[in-house]
């Protein structure tokens, strides 16, 4: 088996290198990088910088995963912690400003948790409630208007640079970081993996099954907050109708291409966020492509479907097959 | 029962199967032949590719090398259902039913009776009740089979490969959860079935009953064939030799300190302890260094008093003392915490992770006690799966392997190694020994004497009646979700358990033999 | 008596939508009618339902907001089997069901997009400009519309070339993300004279990206957009948007004055009142304008 | 003695909200209302009946809403632009839906890949051919579809029971049948309960997960048609998010996700009492669009805590005295 998850991990690196090329293709100048402003410039920033709010949402969504849950509410989120901090951002000082936003992030992930691990709901459906609701709170918030701030450390966030790259890029960094650290380096891996593998199993064994799915939504809530201050800060609003709209089912299809069951157990971070990236990637090269937009969602679906054909099983099974077979000859 | 030299070809020929999972060979160029009408058993070590065989037969796994031929006719079935057409009928190991469908669905999913396209649902449930008739069992077929017990599932299971069986049954350890009874019946259906001509492959790590009922014994090893015998020409231990390769480390039966257990201290006690509607109130005092032994037929509420005990479930009269202390049994957290472990005899359901690997399977419990922020590193996590993996003979011998790869019998022991590793003061095991083979059976049941002997508390349920009188200091005898009787020292033997069991309403006893 | 009137609203997608929505609240308590609406969540099923309801409900005159043209006539029907007028706010319906509603204040979304054109058109004068457009959500009639009215427009000037056309589904951020991609399409932007979007949300994102790029938006190169929400004129007033079309969020107070003479005198309305497609550039004092719209619920 | 059943405990729930509703705006409780219900709700009762079949299996189909939306967009280009019999169309768009369905069902099955993944991408490929297909809506002129419109049977107290929903009666009730009395719907529950064993005990997986994906989309077809007679257009940006809103009512009919337990009458009663929300709302009307979302959010939860806290008091154990056993 250990044989076999660097073998997972080529076939996710392989699909973003073929779209690289293909972006490649399609926009000559894709890989052209320049300074300007003491900031990266180019199609590669873009990529990584448009990339940031899903693949901050796919940290928390990849662990809710591995425990067998879904939680369709992020985007709702990312609209309620946007238009919070939106609405604070020009009287309040940045610390402030996040931490209501977060902490909004953290009520709703405990909330999701709750109806969840407590009230046993199926997470579909107990997650869909704060998705309808939360962005009725988001609009309620804003009174349906973008709410526009100019607040320069909260449009730092969204727009300045550390070290050339742009600040989301490195937050997410850190974020992702920061989630391998706890995980890998307290037992919550293990037993997250071992919730979502059997959780009778686990709770037989002694594992806190009911706290660890709390946790895993609420660290997915908070991440969507992050993602939700980030997305704003962007655009120097909150858009409550708009912001993470739909992007709940990109996180989802960046967990399933990073690797991890949506039956739970065995999850990889890396893996998911690399998963966000590969959807960005093809939606950048679908915007430089030049095609009429119509285009859009038949060429998403293609990819998607050639993406997963090249992590299927069945054909992986085929590769170690064609491997055994150079091997036996060797 | 049949034994005259037959010129045609045998029902059933297998020549030269040879499997392998990645690195694993789990079989070799396997030869093997089943006559019409013999039983034949099929026996090995856990992990000797039995299970594989059969489903590399049954055309579940695609085989890598070999010829599957029935009377003379070359077969490559590629599905389950393939092989069902061939008619072979087969009950797997692990993968018993659908508990989510009704028992009567379940004995005939795939060939209901059927009017203009519809299930003649009244019809079904009747020759459902029919079938299980039987088998003894007279349950409501409508009712969703995961409302009962693994023992009855086990039997539905047979039910439907007997009744499916047109040429070839396959058992793959039927009787691991039955009772004495059960068997019975079970290798009564068997012998009429052999008698019409029907070739039936056995695989059981019951040798007892291998002798009973096969005519025929074929043992593998490693995946490699090591020979074919006649039962009635193969003395036992030649048996035993030829499944382990060596010769098998003498248990002693001997029950050393049976009459000091007075003196001992006490680890748990319960007074009054019980569920309303799940088990009757019951008191119960477990000792360090003492095997108590809990016997009783199918659903007589051993597994239920196991429960309660660990905390899994939650009793709502009575109290639980650990160590004379009071204490509150409310989840299997508490359970845990309190230095107590429980292998459920579901493993499968309530036990494995499968997709897990032995080693975090092994950790799991021990990392739970311990809290999330005391993770064990890595090199911890190593070292704790190579012992015990080296300990109980884990086979591969890989600790990175996901456990749910292993055979039945290893898994077990990965179970078993998962408690062992938080050194808990009382262990609960629920059918521990259920499909371990000889060797690990021996060991296992040394390991419990060695336990009890560094001061462990021991509370065991088996089926098996013989192992319980081997181990136990006391055996408490259950009967309708209450304990009847509890025995000691002398009166502790198979005979005994057997009259307490049966005691009063015979009706309802399922008699020893005559 | 009170007037009752059922309005079905498409939703809130966007600040223009929540500013009629609250500008149609502000008009009916001008007059003292009791407007009840109805949310559609971007849905027509939801529409048509709200309709059903106010239909049980036998209130005095339905406002409807059409999410898409098609679809009407069998609800429509039944509102005038009832008896109860019907309005329509801000979009139009498919021709054949023109018997079935009294009247439409409307803009003419074609020629919203035609005066985006022409004020390019003008503004270029006969320099060679390549254009890039930010379109709004494929398949919605007013995106169509405004590209229609827009081509249609510089198809006059062979100088004028649309280079790009993507949608950025009427969102800020979809319009700075698209609008980030043209430029590195283009060579930095260099080759870009003109950004037309069909709605200043998306011409607001798109401004940001042009800043964070270097550009400088409203001098190297020129902007054009439609609705005249007030942050765009914050933008012009900064000197980084050039024009904007007005499509004003008042849709409810003639239809209401219309109604009040309708129900009063019986004086029937014309089938169409068209509200006027206003173009706004930095010579009109945008922070006045900005000023005045900002409390309008944008 | 065993509880209420899910099901009964799903209507309760619903006859409960109903009762409610009514007290505070008696309207509701009229037939025209529950008329309205039934023709407003006939597409999602219809796709909602064979997400039934998926959920149960174990899988899910979120390709239905863009299956929907394409197959309106065919259906006014095939009458209005190609020129075909309306009948023609239908035909022809329910034979491309299915075998769309039995396509990606195929996907699933050969390369053991996700549903949700590959009707996500379903869902993607659907509603990118309708934009290719068509941009803008395409009113439908045929007198078939005024014809259809216009049918409806009298209900006592002026509700009328619609074509469309008659349709979905029929169709609700023919896959409650399929379900419960076939060899077929017996798998489909096998299926949901565990693939490897369903397997093994001889089921067809394969052909199985084809036939449920193609039963899928076919209803999903045919819930586009009706979409079609219900709005007489055909639009690519219709039902969009309808996937939600049926596997919302799938649930909370008392479906689980995890397949192997539900029923098609749960189902359509989950369809009803989303229904019934959105017509409290209507009726209401004085809620802002966050306010619709959030009242939304707030009566979906207290139906769903209704529901499963009757089904936690159904399930509690008989308390009955487990003593000695004489
Ligand atoms: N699906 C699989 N993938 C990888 N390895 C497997 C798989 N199934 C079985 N094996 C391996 O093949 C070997 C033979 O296993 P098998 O289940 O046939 O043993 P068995 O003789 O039935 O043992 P038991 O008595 O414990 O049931 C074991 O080493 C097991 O780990
Ligand atoms: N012969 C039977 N007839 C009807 N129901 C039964 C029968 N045997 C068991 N059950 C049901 O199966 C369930 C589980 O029984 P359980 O496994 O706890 O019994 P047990 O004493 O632990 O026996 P074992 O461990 O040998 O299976 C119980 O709810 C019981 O009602
Ligand atoms: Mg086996
Ligand atoms: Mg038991």
């Amino acid at each position: 088996m250990t044989a076999l998850l660097p073998r997972r991990g080529l076939a996710q690196v392989l699909a973003l290198i073929v779209i690289l090329a293909v972006d490649r293709i399609v926009s000559p100048q894709f890989f052209d990088l320049r300074l300007q402003d003491g900031r990266l410039f180019g199609s590669l920033i873009d990529v990584l910088n448009r990339g940031t709010p899903v693949a901050l949402l796919t940290l928390g969504m990849v662990l809710v995963i591995a425990t067998r849950g879904i939680d369709l509410s992020v985007g709702a989120v990312m609209a309620i912690s946007g238009a919070i901090a939106a609405g604070l951002a020009d009287s309040h000082g940045l610390p402030i400003v996040l931490a209501a936003a977060l902490g909004a992030g953290l009520v709703c992930g405990l909330w999701n948790g709750f109806l969840v691990a407590v009230l046993g709901m199926q997470p579909i459906v107990a997650t869909l409630i704060l998705m309808v609701a939360g962005r009725g709170i988001a609009q309620l918030i804003t009174e349906g208007r973008i709410v526009t701030f100019s607040s320069p450390d909260l449009v730092w966030l969204g727009n300045g640079s550390v070290l050339g790259l742009p600040v989301p890029v490195v937050i997410a960094l850190g974020m992702l970081i920061l989630t391998a650290a706890v995980v890998r380096g307290s037992a919550l891996g293990l037993l997250i993996e071992a919730t979502g593998g059997n959780a009778r199993a686990s709770e037989l064994a002694g594992v806190g099954t009911r706290a660890m799915i709390l946790s895993v939504y609420v660290w997915c809530s908070v991440c969507a907050a992050l993602a939700g201050v980030i997305a704003a800060a962007d655009i120097m609003g909150a858009d409550a109708n708009n912001a993470g709209l739909w992007l709940e089912l990109d996180a989802i299809l960046a967990v399933v291409i990073g690797g991890t069951s949506l039956f739970g157990g065995r999850f990889s971070l890396v893996l998911a966020v690399l998963g966000a990236l590969i959807i960005q990637t093809m939606n950048t090269g679908i915007l430089l492509s030049g095609y009429p937009p119509e285009f859009n969602l038949l060429v998403k679906a293609v990819v998607v479907l050639a993406v997963l054909l090249l992590q299927s099983p069945k054909l992986s099974g085929l590769a170690g097959i064609a491997m055994r077979l150079r091997r036996t000859k060797a | 029962m049949e034994n005259s030299p037959d010129p045609a070809p045998p029902l059933l020929e297998v020549r030269g199967i040879s499997k392998s999972f990645g690195a694993v060979r789990a079989l070799q160029e396997v030869d093997f032949t089943l006559r019409a009408g013999e039983i034949h058993a099929l026996l090995g070590e856990n992990g000797a590719g039995k299970s594989t065989l059969i489903k590399v037969i049954t055309g579940v796994f695609p085989r890598d090398a070999g010829i599957v031929r029935i009377s003379g006719e070359e077969v490559a079935p590629r599905s389950a259902k393939a092989a069902l057409g061939a008619g072979i009928a087969t009950v797997y190991q692990e993968v018993n039913l659908l508990p989510n469908l009704s028992v009567a669905q379940n004995l005939f999913l795939d060939r209901q009776p059927m009017r203009f396209g519809i299930v003649r649902e009244g019809e079904m449930r009747r020759r459902a009740k029919a079938l299980l008739a039987d088998f003894g069992l007279d349950i409501d077929v409508a009712a969703p089979l995961g409302n009962y017990s693994v023992a009855i599932q086990h039997v539905t299971a047979i039910a439907r490969a007997v009744d499916l069986s047109a040429r070839v049954l396959i058992l793959d350890e039927p009787t691991a959860s039955l009772d004495r009874h059960e068997v019975e019946i079970l290798f009564g259906i068997m012998r009429q079935l052999a008698q019409r001509g029907i070739g039936i492959v056995f695989v059981s790590h019951f040798l007892d009953q291998v002798y009973e009922i096969s005519d025929r014994i074929t043992v593998l090893r490693n995946g490699r064939l090591v020979g074919e015998r006649e039962t009635v020409s193969l003395p036992r231990l030649d048996l035993i030799r030829m499944m382990l390769g060596r010769e098998l480390a003498e248990t002693t039966s001997a029950r050393a300190s049976v009459t000091e257990h007075k003196a001992r201290e006490i680890c748990a006690s319960f007074e009054g302890y019980g569920k309303a509607g799940y088990v009757a109130p019951f008191n119960l005092e477990l000792r360090h260094g003492e095997v108590v032994g809990l016997a009783g037929l199918l659903g007589s509420g051993r597994t239920e008093t196991a429960r309660l005990v660990f905390g899994a479930e939650r009793a709502d009269l009575g109290q639980a003392k650990v160590e004379g202390v009071p204490v509150r049994l409310q989840s299997p957290r508490d359970g845990v915490r309190h230095g107590f472990g429980y292998c459920p005899e579901e493993r499968k359901t309530d036990g494995i992770i499968a997709e897990l690997s032995v080693r975090e399977n092994i950790v799991l419990a021990l990392q739970a006690k311990r809290g999330l922020y005391r993770p064990l590193s890595r090199r911890e996590q190593d070292e704790i799966a190579r012992r015990y993996v080296k300990m109980l003979d884990i086979r591969p011998p890989d600790p990175e392997r996901p456990v749910g790869l292993l055979s039945g019998g290893n898994q077990q022991k990965v179970l078993l190694a998962r408690w062992l590793a938080t050194s808990p003061r009382l262990l609960v095991l629920d059918e521990p020994t259920r499909g371990i083979d000889v060797g690990a059976h021996a060991e296992i049941i040394r390991l419990i004497r060695e336990l009890c002997d560094e001061g462990l508390a021991l509370l065991v349920i088996s089926s098996e009646l013989d192992e319980i009188v081997t181990y136990s200091d006391r055996v408490v005898v259950l009967r309708d979700r209450a304990h009847v009787e509890e025995l000691a020292g002398e009166a502790i033997d198979v005979g005994h358990i057997l009259a307490a069991i049966a005691a009063d309403g015979a009706a309802t006893a399922h008699e020893g033999r005559a | 008596a009170q007037l009752t009137i059922g309005f079905s609203q498409i939703g809130s997608e966007s600040g223009w939508r929540a500013a009629e929505t609250s500008v149609s609240k502000q008009e009916a308590a001008k007059r003292k009618v009791n407007l009840k609406i109805a949310d559609a969540q971007q849905k027509q099923e939801n529409q048509i339902k709200a309709i059903r309801s106010f239909i049980a409900q036998n209130v005095d005159a339905i406002f409807l907001a059409p999410v898409v043209s098609t679809g009407w006539d069998s609800v429509l029907k039944e509102a005038k089997e009832a008896k109860i007028p019907v309005v329509l706010l801000d979009r139009d319906i498919d021709p054949s069901g023109k018997d079935l509603y009294l009247t439409a204040v409307t803009s003419d979304s074609v020629h919203e997009g035609a005066v985006a054109g022409d004020w390019l058109a003008k503004t270029v004068g006969t320099k060679a400009c390549n254009i890039v457009e930010l379109q709004g959500t494929v398949g919605a009639s007013v995106a169509a519309n405004r590209k229609k009215g827009f081509d249609t427009a510089i198809a006059k000037h062979a100088n004028l070339k649309v280079l790009r056309s993507q949608t950025g589904d009427f969102t800020r951020a979809k319009g700075k993300e698209v609008m980030e991609s043209f430029i590195k399409a283009e060579g930095g932007g260099k080759s870009i004279c003109a950004v037309y979007a069909h709605n200043d949300d998306m011409m607001v994102g798109a401004i940001q990206a042009m800043k964070e790029a270097g550009l400088k938006p409203g001098k190297d190169i020129l902007t054009v957009s439609i609705d005249a929400v007030p942050d765009i004129f914050k933008a012009m007033a900064a000197g980084e948007a050039n024009a904007t079309v007005e499509l004003t969020p008042n849709m409810a107070g003639p239809a209401l004055d219309a109604i009040a003479a309708f129900k009063e005198k019986g004086t029937v309305p014309p089938k169409w009142i068209q509200t006027e497609s206003k173009l706004y550039t930095a010579a009109d004092d945008p922070q006045k304008i900005y000023d005045s719209k900002k409390g309008l619920g944008y | 003695m065993k509880g209420l059943p899910p099901v009964l405990i799903t209507a309760i729930v619903l006859v409960a909200g109903f009762a409610l509703c009514a007290m505070q705006f008696p309207n509701i409780a009229s037939t025209r209302v529950v008329g309205n219900l039934l023709t407003d709700n006939a597409f999602l009762g219809i796709v909602a009946t064979g997400m039934t079949f998926v959920i149960i299996s174990g899988g899910i189909d979120l390709s239905v809403g863009s299956v929907i939306g394409f197959t309106t967009v065919f259906v006014a280009l095939a009458i209005e632009r190609w020129g075909m019999p309306p009948l023609v169309a239908f035909v022809a768009i329910l034979v491309l839906s299915a075998a769309f369905g039995a396509a990606m069902g195929a996907v699933i099955h050969v390369f053991d890949l996700p549903p949700f993944i590959v009707t996500l991408a379903g869902m993607f490929l659907a509603r990118g051919a309708s934009f290719l297909l068509s941009t803008e809506s395409v009113p439908i002129t045929a007198p078939v579809y005024s014809t259809v419109s216009d049918f409806a049977l009298r209900m006592p107290g002026g509700g009328r029971l619609t074509a469309i929903a008659i349709v979905m009666l029929a169709i609700v009730i023919g896959g409650a049948l399929l379900l419960r009395l076939t060899r077929f719907g017996a798998n489909v529950y096998a299926l949901g309960g565990n693939r490897t064993t369903a397997s093994l005990m001889g089921v067809a997986v394969g052909k199985m997960t084809i036939k449920i994906y193609m039963l899928s989309s076919l209803l999903a077809g045919i819930a586009g048609i009706v979409f079609s007679f219900y709005t007489s257009a055909g639009y690519s940006l219709s039902a969009v998010g309808v996937e939600l809103d049926t596997i919302a009512a799938v649930v909370i009919g008392g479906t689980l996700l995890t397949g192997g337990q539900g029923s098609v009458i749960g189902t359509f009663l989950g369809v009803l009492i989303q229904g019934l929300i959105q017509t409290y709302i209507n009726f209401d009307g004085t809620l802002s669009s966050w306010w619709t979302k959030i009242a939304t959010g707030v009566l979906l939860f207290a139906f769903i805590a209704l529901q499963q806290g009757l089904v936690a008091l159904a399930r509690r154990p008989v308390v009955k005295s487990a003593g000695a056993a004489s």
